[in-house]
């Protein structure tokens, strides 16, 4: 696949960053010429990724760094959203719709980034951290994909 | 999803991106408003909690209404 | 100087991204409790700064990384923007106002960028890089002044 354009975040782990993580990225895929109900959707996966790296990956520690890397490709969106924290021992599980480890909270995180995907990957190592991979098909519109 | 998505979230941008240009216009006028209330500018924070955003969408609206070639012009012609 | 929170923007040498860079930037200052017209500064400044690594720096060259680290203290924002192209042989010829290598351009870049930051400075290497430093004290101000 085509490479057109790449960025990488790296940010503290703090929760003031989710906001700052979800508007750059919208702003890095705002140029694939999507819609506004689809940059609602990235802004929201993208929300949800970093929030479980910064709550379970690090379970709140400030100090950490959360890396996220966005791809465009010719043909689609890549985000992927890295942390080192704890890892997942079990990840079918945590992917399960209201599944969570804190009982405060309601489980739905990867029924969005789900939602949101066409791929959705998730890697993790207990003890080394979890990558969370996802792939979304957008096309070229208007001016830029006339330019095509 | 969508739905779910919509009661769950109280941060959600969503009715800041109906319509971003609207929303830069009453970011503006806000500022106008506390402008003359507190007799300084204020900050971008004031700004949002006064319109009950989060102030990098606020960030993003005045960005949006500010680029003429971004998506967000082309979709509210 | 106390650093409240710290990121780093990575990406591709191409125009789009001035955007990208100049967005992320602001919304992560925006954590600093800025005025409206100390953002336009701010986004004036990045947008600069990143422009120069990518028309000079890397004269246009699309596969090259510029890289933009923000830092916010208690006292205020740093914002430095990095290439690994040119570099500038005379940087004090350099910053004049009105100094362009290229005589399409005006050379109003580094004034733009010296009026916004408090302390601006340039370090670079002939074909090594450039980097710009520039910080700016923003106060605290409101809910977070009083919560200090
Ligand atoms: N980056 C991560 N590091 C460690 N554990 C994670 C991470 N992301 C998700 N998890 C685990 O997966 C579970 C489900 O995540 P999610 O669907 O987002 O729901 P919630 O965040 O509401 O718990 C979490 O409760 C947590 O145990
Ligand atoms: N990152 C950089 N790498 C190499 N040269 C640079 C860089 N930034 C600035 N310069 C040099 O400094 C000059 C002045 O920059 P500037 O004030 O921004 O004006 P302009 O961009 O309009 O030329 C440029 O014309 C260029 O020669
Ligand atoms: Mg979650
Ligand atoms: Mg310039």
């Amino acid at each position: 696949m085509v490479i057109l354009n790449k960025c990488v975040l790296e940010f503290t782990s703090v929760p003031e960053n989710v906001a700052f993580a979800r508007v750059s990225v919208a702003a890095f895929a705002s140029q694939l010429d999507c819609t506004l109900p689809e940059l609602e959707e990235i802004k929201v996966a993208v929300s949800e990724a970093v929030g479980n790296a910064i709550i379970h990956g690090y379970r709140n520690k400030a100090d950490k760094t959360v890396r996220v890397l966005a791809t465009i490709y010719k043909e689609g969106l890549e985000i992927r959203v890295e942390d080192s924290g704890i890892g997942i021992t079990n990840i079918e599980m945590a992917m399960q719709p209201a599944y969570s480890t804190d009982p405060e909270r309601m489980g739905l995180g990867f029924v969005f980034m789900q939602s949101f995907s066409d791929r959705l990957q998730v890697d993790s190592t207990p003890g080394k951290g979890t990558t969370v991979t996802m792939y979304k098909r957008i096309g070229l519109r208007g001016a830029k994909a006339r330019a095509n | 999803v969508g739905e779910i998505r919509r009661f769950l979230r109280d941060d959600s941008p969503v009715k800041v991106s109906r319509s971003l240009k609207e929303t830069a216009y009453k970011i503006q006028q806000t500022r106008d408003r506390l402008t003359a209330r507190l007799g300084r500018d204020p900050s971008i924070n004031e700004i949002a909690e006064e319109l009950g955003f989060g102030r990098e969408e606020v960030v993003n609206a005045l960005e949006a209404a500010q680029t003429p070639t971004s998506i967000y012009e082309t979709l509210h012609q």
